[in-house]
């Protein structure tokens, strides 16, 4: 065991977890939350081969930085789509949206 | 180092997973802020001082704030015209996520990853640098992106006008 | 101490507050005025700072040039340009700008459009500021259009006013004239020399290598390319400073706000023309050892200022309007000026130019402050009896008039016309200039006399002149700053003290003996009163009663009169003449537009008409029939998948995921690699 | 020359010295490996007891000054001008009855006060309270800040929360509309600092504005026209960001009881006046750091005082100036104050950030270029405020009332 | 502009901070338990009891106990019980007295009826505010002996008002004496008139009859 498994086992952890939310809840929000907890072990992967790793340059740290910058874009979107959402269908159940089935 | 590292990452996990169990909503985002508290401090333990200020900043005063927000707006009403989500999915969704999870984790913990020497710190100037230098086009596209996102948040959650014929 | 390669600062601040001027808000009347004022007094301390350093090094010409851009093997160069001439001249654009600005705030107050007033000042301002500073004559010739441009628009200020219209565009058009001399100068010494820089280090083209060039030029009839490319940028300065034959615009351009008035014959347009002449001096002058040449072109600018400064002074005698004979008096001391540079003393122009940017925005603002209390009065018949209603006008309007006319010792003046004077007597070519400067002595204390007699003695024959009272302190300041300033303007050139003189050639002037130049003194200042008491016995001694009684000039000599107030009808000889051939111009170019080039264009447009209607059919029956059985196909085959699109996101999801594990085991197990 | 018997260096005068030399002799003794850590105790110990104190007088003289501006004594009856009243006060807090609602939420409800004291305490570390005196010395200590700070609404939305009480759920809501207006508005203002001052770093910052122009003159940001225009649009969403009046929405007692703490009593009561205090002490702090030259003595001649205490000084000018803010103006509109933050404050910050750039890159600038380049960027505060002052201005001219017609 | 009201309420907050330390005129508090509040003379607050003397309260009530006050008392705070002797008044007539006097504080609300019934001008309205007490039926319930206070306090605390009772009980005096002295004449003229009793019949009557004055017989009181 190196400082290196221990942050990808948490990284994995946390995908899965993320993973679980976005694929059992059927809360809109908490399927958002899932996502961001994904986006968070990917980060945690980048710090994780930044630090440990080869010795890649500090790309890692940039892209985690942008990564962050997203995710929080991707939030406020999403947030404002949930509320679009609850707007006209009155529920945020994400099985309620399918008015585009074919 | 490790045994740090290995207590922090039960600290981050278990709020995690139990944000994910929970049913209160509330409590939910609660405890996902109470993740990525844990999150940052682990970022703070591998020595990556500046992302976990910034994630801790845009995660704990930010992204909480918006999901705060559309949770307390977005209180389920009345009538809720969809039967309750079946079980059945949900078991299977579980079960696609363990057969993932296993096999990432045996992959993990089955590798012998080679154990390097922790590089030496990168300067706060040095990242300054990078951003403005190589990485110049990304941070002006992220800039974008982000006042992109502010405009299309406002548009979309703004209740429409009585004229246009809306039907909030 | 400002380096030079800092000098476009001073141009720059008026620039954006009239950038800023003229995006701001129509609503926001009062933010372009705090610009503006902001932004001169800030050119003001800067131009200080540059006059300070440029004295200390008097003969240094210190520039900053560098390539706008590129054209082939040729390289357009500009630059900024800091020796004793130039500062001097923006410390005085500067404070008479900054004195003509606050005059301004009171004197327009009422007015809707004050925020576009003063956003054109500074554009004015900064466009004369450039002219100062610039060391190219392509630099010099875009603030030069800039200046015409900003008095088009200043003179024009009032545009619904049909006269003012028309002024601004006579104003424009005119100097236009002399403009296309000035382009065509420009063109010549660059394909001459190859640059237009002045000063370049030894090869720019005020520096001796290219004026020997030039003047060894010879070209058919005795002509040196210097004499000919002077003679063009003379014609510049004669429309910008209403030199004859150009001179008409000027009067006209009384039509502007009173301030505008003050600022274009003081300090910003007029001056430009002479500047300009002051600043090509050394190549004006490369002809002068050279007899073959028939006319030097100093000998021109001599002529035609003698006969301006003359023609001026004369004109001045017969008008009735305030702003008028103060116009005409303008055109007479630019007159002045350019004689003096003909004859070789330019510097006794500069400081003659400095002392009449004194005085007579001093006259122009007290003028403004008349008409101002009298209800936009100008007329001085119907006026009078102002001077003990508007003591403190008066005072400082005699202070200036004291200063025009030339009263010994005191007033700056004196002083100036001494030294261009002093000059024209000693000019060995002729002694028409000399004689012309005296005449016009006598005239100016005539008409001057005259102007102050009608307007503030005796009693008002108007109802404005009744209802006047003296201006707010914000006009009255700026008039009590420029009455000090036009006479102790004159101290720093005296003969006994040169400094000026000294400073601007760079090398020390020695003073000069007492009794050298004392006979003429004492002449001049007999002429002067002479013309001071002629104007009293006619006009002050029984002062105007009625408004409407004929001139005791006109009972005298009715004829000349006559043709006097007609100025001469400059103007109807333009328009029989000029208009004609410009009518007649126009009238062909319409009929070419019409008939030649119409058919040409009426013509192409209809073959391509033709073959879109041979395009439309092929389009419409032959493939149309097709596309459409080919999309019906595609549409069912659609339908068919699109079962397969449930709604359900996370079911969508669970297949992701199946297929993540798929090929996570493949990538683990399966030794896919 | 008149100081000639002084040392050298202000910062070898003994009273400078006098906090680092008593914290190397109280650990002095012990072994090498438990030193840093019995110093940093000793800091937080130190951070504790003052900050405590100051709050304790805080709440004080805040009603003493309050009293006085509307013209009456204040506190004066326990002990001598009133000056035991603070404790008077802990004693009854403390034996007062902790009520919790039988509805609420049992854990959020405990957590909220102590969390939110917790995150009001943390950001102090980062601040050089003097020469040398700063707890944490790291190199994104100002983000650090930032971050710890941006965490105390979420305890009063905790507590609004958990109190299941309409009121307080309300105060919840607003506490989040005003964090999310005016976390922006903060953190844009402090931007051209960092540029102008190239670091992140506290100590940097404070370094950074050392010296005085013709010596007299101090280098402080909050002197120069951007940053003062930063320096205000800071204390303006400081004044939001700790629930001051008048942006005291949150606990709007004239139409919320009292919002967030209408469920809370006791103990539990006072810890959020604590954290109200603390959070605004640590604002002021960082504002005096980032703006006001942090330990800095405003004049040469001056520096004889130990630099701990003129940051004292500006920090309780500070305070002072939150106290006479709170008597003067009446609260805010929540439209209002989303308005105001915006469509003045946000605007104004993004286009002192361009002011502050322009000042960063004309550092160069001497002699008559200075003045111009001051003249530049006055005029880059002047002209926007203008604009925007007049737009936000524009619906409140003088009011107009209609009756409903019969 | 912005900010320019921001300023000025900024100085006018500033000017009391200031102002309260040197200005009396702004700094109006009054440290009330050392420094007394200085009531207004129209001030008025629970009812008391007038007696003529300060030495001995008790015997020169002016109050017979006629219980006028009790019945027109609205809250019904006033209890009186009468004397079963009589003792002489301040004038020397034998009246009787209240044996018992209480007010119930804590129920009167200071309405002034019960003055303005009284005939005698016995109850007057106090000054009194501060009467906080730990138990209402010992601090709150008056008896005749805490509420007897001196005519001389009665002008102290409304001076005008005393001295109008004093002028016309004065003057009630002096008409009864006089008419006393006039029946007395009559009474000594009588036996030589031929009617005796035609004349003192309408004399007597009307002197015993004269509304609200009591018919002093002995000699003025010398107090008051």
């Amino acid at each position: 065991m190196s400082p290196l498994h221990v942050c990808l086992a948490l990284s994995a952890a946390l995908f899965c977890t993320g993973l679980v939310a976005v694929l059992v809840r059927g809360n809109a929000i908490l399927v958002l939350l899932g996502v961001e907890l994904m986006l968070n072990a990917a980060n945690l992967n980048f710090i994780a081969f930044w630090r440990f790793g080869p010795g890649g340059g500090e790309v890692g740290l940039v892209f985690v930085l942008f990564s962050i910058a997203v995710a929080a874009a991707e939030a406020a979107v999403g947030m404002a789509l949930v509320i679009a959402v609850h707007r006209h269908l009155r529920t945020i159940r994400v099985a309620a949206a399918n008015r585009l089935k074919g | 180092m490790t045994l740090l590292l290995a207590v922090l990452a039960l600290v981050c996990l278990v709020p995690a997973v139990a944000a994910v169990l929970v049913r209160n909503l509330i409590h939910s985002a609660l405890l996902f802020v109470l993740a990525w508290l844990g999150l940052a401090v682990f970022y703070l333990a591998v020595g990556a001082e500046f992302i976990a200020f910034a994630h801790a900043l845009v995660y704990v005063g930010g992204v909480s704030m918006v999901v705060l927000f559309a949770v307390l707006l977005t209180r389920p009403g009345r009538v809720d015209p969809l039967p309750p989500p079946s079980t059945q999915r949900a078991i299977g969704g579980v079960a696609a996520v363990a057969l993932v999870a296993s096999m990432l984790g045996s992959s993990i913990f089955w590798t012998r990853l080679p154990s390097m020497e922790p590089i030496p710190m990168v300067s706060l100037r040095r990242l300054g640098e990078l951003l403005a230098g190589p990485y110049l086009v990304a941070l002006l596209l992220v800039g974008l992106i982000l006042t992109v996102a502010l405009i299309g948040g406002l548009l979309l959650a703004a209740p429409r006008r009585p004229s246009e014929g809306g039907d909030a | 101490m400002l380096p030079a390669s800092q000098l476009w600062l001073i141009p720059a601040l008026p620039l954006v507050a009239a950038a800023i001027g003229a995006a701001a808000p129509r609503t926001a009347r009062r933010l372009p005025v705090f610009l503006a004022l902001a932004a001169i007094t800030g050119s003001l301390l800067l131009s200080v700072v540059a006059l300070v350093g440029a004295l200390a090094a008097p003969a240094a010409k210190l520039t900053a040039n560098f390539t706008w851009f590129v054209a082939g093997s040729t390289a357009v160069r500009l630059g900024w340009l800091l020796d004793p001439l130039g500062a001097l001249m923006s410390v005085m654009v500067c404070a008479v700008s900054v004195l003509v600005f606050i005059f301004s705030i009171a004197y327009l107050r009422a007015d809707p459009r004050l925020g576009r007033f003063f956003t054109c000042l500074s554009l004015f301002v900064a466009a004369m500021l450039g002219l100062l500073v610039a060391n190219s004559l392509l630099l010099l010739l875009l603030c030069w259009e800039l200046v015409g441009l900003a008095s088009y628009l200043l003179i024009g200020f009032w545009f619904d006013r049909p006269s003012a219209a028309a002024a601004a565009k006579k104003a424009f058009v005119i100097t236009r004239l002399g403009d296309l001399g000035f382009l065509l100068g420009l063109l010549w010494l660059f394909q001459a020399t190859g640059s237009s820089l002045f000063y370049d280090g030894g090869a720019g083209v005020l520096e001796a290598g290219a004026l020997e060039r030039l003047a060894a030029t010879v070209l058919p009839g005795g002509w040196t390319a210097a004499t000919g490319i002077g003679l063009l940028l003379f014609a510049g300065a004669v429309g910008k400073s209403g030199q004859f034959p150009l001179h008409v615009w000027l009067p006209d351009a009384m039509e502007g706000p009173t301030p505008v008035s003050a600022l274009i014959h003081a300090a910003t347009m007029v001056a430009a023309g002479v500047f300009l002449v002051a600043r090509v001096f050394p190549l004006m002058a490369a002809d002068q050892g050279l007899a073959a040449v028939p006319v030097h072109a100093l000998t021109a600018v001599a002529v035609v200022g003698s006969i301006t400064a003359l023609l001026g002074a004369v004109l001045a005698v017969a008008q009735t309007d305030m702003k008028r004979v103060l116009a005409y008096s303008t055109v007479s001391q630019l007159g002045y000026m350019m004689l003096a540079v003909g004859v070789g003393a330019w510097v006794a122009a500069v400081f003659h130019l400095i002392t009449h940017a004194c005085f007579k925005a001093l006259l122009f603002l007290g003028s403004g402050s008349v008409i101002h209390a009298a209800h936009h009065e100008q007329d001085s018949r119907r006026l009078g009896g102002l001077a003990g209603r508007m003591r403190f006008t008066y005072v400082t309007f005699l202070l200036g008039t004291g200063a025009l006319v030339g009263l010994p010792l005191v007033f700056s003046g004196f002083w100036s016309k001494e030294a261009i004077l002093h000059a024209a007597e000693l000019w060995p070519v002729s002694h028409l200039p000399f004689v012309a400067g005296l005449t016009g002595v006598v005239l100016t204390a005539f008409y001057m006399t005259r102007l102050v007699c009608e307007t503030f003695l005796g009693r008002p024959r108007g109802e404005g002149a009744e209802h006047a009272h003296e201006s707010p302190r914000v006009m009255t300041l700026p008039l009590a700053v420029l009455a000090v300033a036009s006479v102790a303007a004159g101290w720093i050139g005296t003969p006994a003290w040169p400094w000026l003189q000294s400073r601007l050639t760079g090398a020390p002037v020695a003073a000069q003996a007492w009794s050298d130049g004392l006979g003429l003194m004492l002449f001049s200042t007999v002429l002067v009163g002479v013309g001071i008491a002629a104007g009293w016995w006619m006009y002050g001694r029984r002062p105007r009663v009625d408004a409407r009684a004929l001139d005791p000039l006109a009972q005298r000599w009715p004829r000349v009169f006559a043709a006097l107030a007609a100025r001469l009808w400059f103007d109807e000889l333009y328009a029989a003449t000029l208009g004609r051939l410009l009518r007649g111009a126009a009238a062909l170019a319409a009929w070419l537009e019409r008939w030649v080039w119409g058919g040409v264009v009426g013509l192409t447009g209809r073959v391509a008409e033709t073959t879109g209607e041979v395009n439309r059919a092929i389009d419409e029956d032959g493939l149309n029939t097709g596309f459409d059985r080919a999309s019906d196909g595609l549409r069912r085959t659609a339908q068919q998948y699109s079962r397969a699109q449930t709604g359900d996101v996370q079911g969508y999801l669970r297949a992701v995921v199946v297929g993540l594990a798929v090929l996570a085991l493949l990538l683990i197990w399966g030794g896919v690699r | 020359m008149i100081l000639a018997a002084a040392p050298a260096s202000p910062a070898d005068a003994w009273l400078e010295r006098a906090p680092v030399l008593l914290r190397d002799a109280l650990t002095g003794w012990l072994p090498d490996a438990l030193r840093p850590w019995v110093a940093a105790l000793l800091s937080i110990a130190t951070i504790l007891g003052v900050f405590g104190l100051l709050f304790a007088y805080m709440t004080l003289a805040e009603r003493k000054i309050l009293g006085r501006i509307q013209n009456r004594p204040g506190p004066n009856r326990t002990g001598p001008f009133g000056l035991l009243q603070p404790f008077a006060d802990a004693i009854k807090a403390l034996t007062k009855e902790d009520i919790v609602p039988r509805a609420a939420d049992q854990v959020l409800h405990f957590l909220a006060p102590v969390v939110l004291v917790a995150l009001s305490l943390i950001g102090l570390a980062v601040i050089p309270f003097g020469r040398n005196l700063v707890a944490v010395e790291m190199e994104a200590s100002v983000l650090y800040f930032f971050a710890a700070g941006a965490a105390t609404e979420l305890a009063i939305f905790m507590a609004g929360w958990a109190s299941r009480n309409k009121y307080s759920l309300l105060a919840a809501m607003r506490a989040l509309a005003q964090l999310i207006s005016y976390e922006v508005p903060l953190l844009l203002s402090v931007v051209p600092v960092i540029v102008v001052a190239g670091s992140l770093s506290t100590t940097d910052i404070v370094a950074a504005q050392g010296g005085w122009a013709a010596g007299l003159w101090p280098h402080w940001h909050a002197l120069t026209p951007w940053g003062f225009s930063a320096f205000a649009v800071f204390m303006v969403a400081a004044l939001a960001e700790s629930n001051r009046s008048p942006f005291d929405l949150p606990e709007a007692e004239s139409e919320l009881i009292a919002g967030h703490l209408t469920e809370y009593s006791g103990f539990k009561y006072a810890l959020f006046f604590m954290a109200e205090y603390l959070g605004m002490a640590a604002l002021s702090a960082m504002a005096v750091t980032l703006f006001l030259g942090g330990w800095q003595a405003p004049l040469a001649v001056l520096e004889f005082i130990p630099s701990y205490a003129w940051f004292g000084v500006k920090l309780l000018l500070l305070l002072l100036g939150f106290i006479w803010i709170r008597a003067t103006f009446p609260r805010l509109r929540i439209d209002q104050l989303t308005r105001l933050s915006w469509k003045f404050l946000v605007p104004l910050a993004l286009v002192n950030l361009i002011n502050g750039g322009v000042w960063a890159a004309t550092a160069d600038w001497t002699g008559a270029a200075a003045v111009v380049r001051w003249f530049i960027s006055a005029l880059g505060v002047v002209v926007p405020f203008i604009f925007l002052a007049r737009s936000l201005s524009a619906g409140y001219g003088p009011r107009t009332y209609r009756y409903a017609s019969p | 502009m912005l900010g320019k009201g921001l300023l000025q309420g900024l100085a006018v907050t500033a000017k009391n901070l200031v102002g309260s330390y040197h200005d009396p005129a702004r700094y109006v508090t009054q440290e009330y338990p050392e420094v007394q509040p200085k009531l207004p003379e129209a001030y008025r607050n629970f009812p008391f009891l007038v007696s003529e003397t300060a030495d001995d309260p008790m015997g020169t009530l002016r109050c017979v106990a006629c219980q006028i006050c009790e019945k027109e008392c609205p809250p019904q705070c006033i209890y009186i019980e009468k004397s079963k002797d009589k003792k002489p008044d301040a004038n020397g007539k034998l009246q009787i007295y209240p044996a018992v006097f209480a007010i119930d504080t804590a129920v009167c609300m200071s309405c002034q009826i019960c003055v303005e019934v009284c005939p005698f001008d016995a109850i007057k309205m106090d000054q009194e505010f501060a009467i906080a007490a730990t138990d209402r039926f010992d601090g709150l319930l008056l008896n005749r002996e805490q509420l007897a206070k001196p005519n001389a306090y009665y002008h102290q605390i409304h001076p005008t008002e005393a001295s109008e009772v004093d002028a016309r009980l004065a003057a009630e005096r002096r008409a009864a004496e006089e008419k006393a002295r006039l029946a007395a004449a009559a009474k000594a003229a009588a036996p030589k008139a031929a009617a005796p009793t035609a004349a003192a019949a309408p004399g007597v009557p009307a002197a015993s009859a004269s509304p609200g004055s009591i018919p002093p017989p002995g000699p003025p009181p010398s107090s008051s």
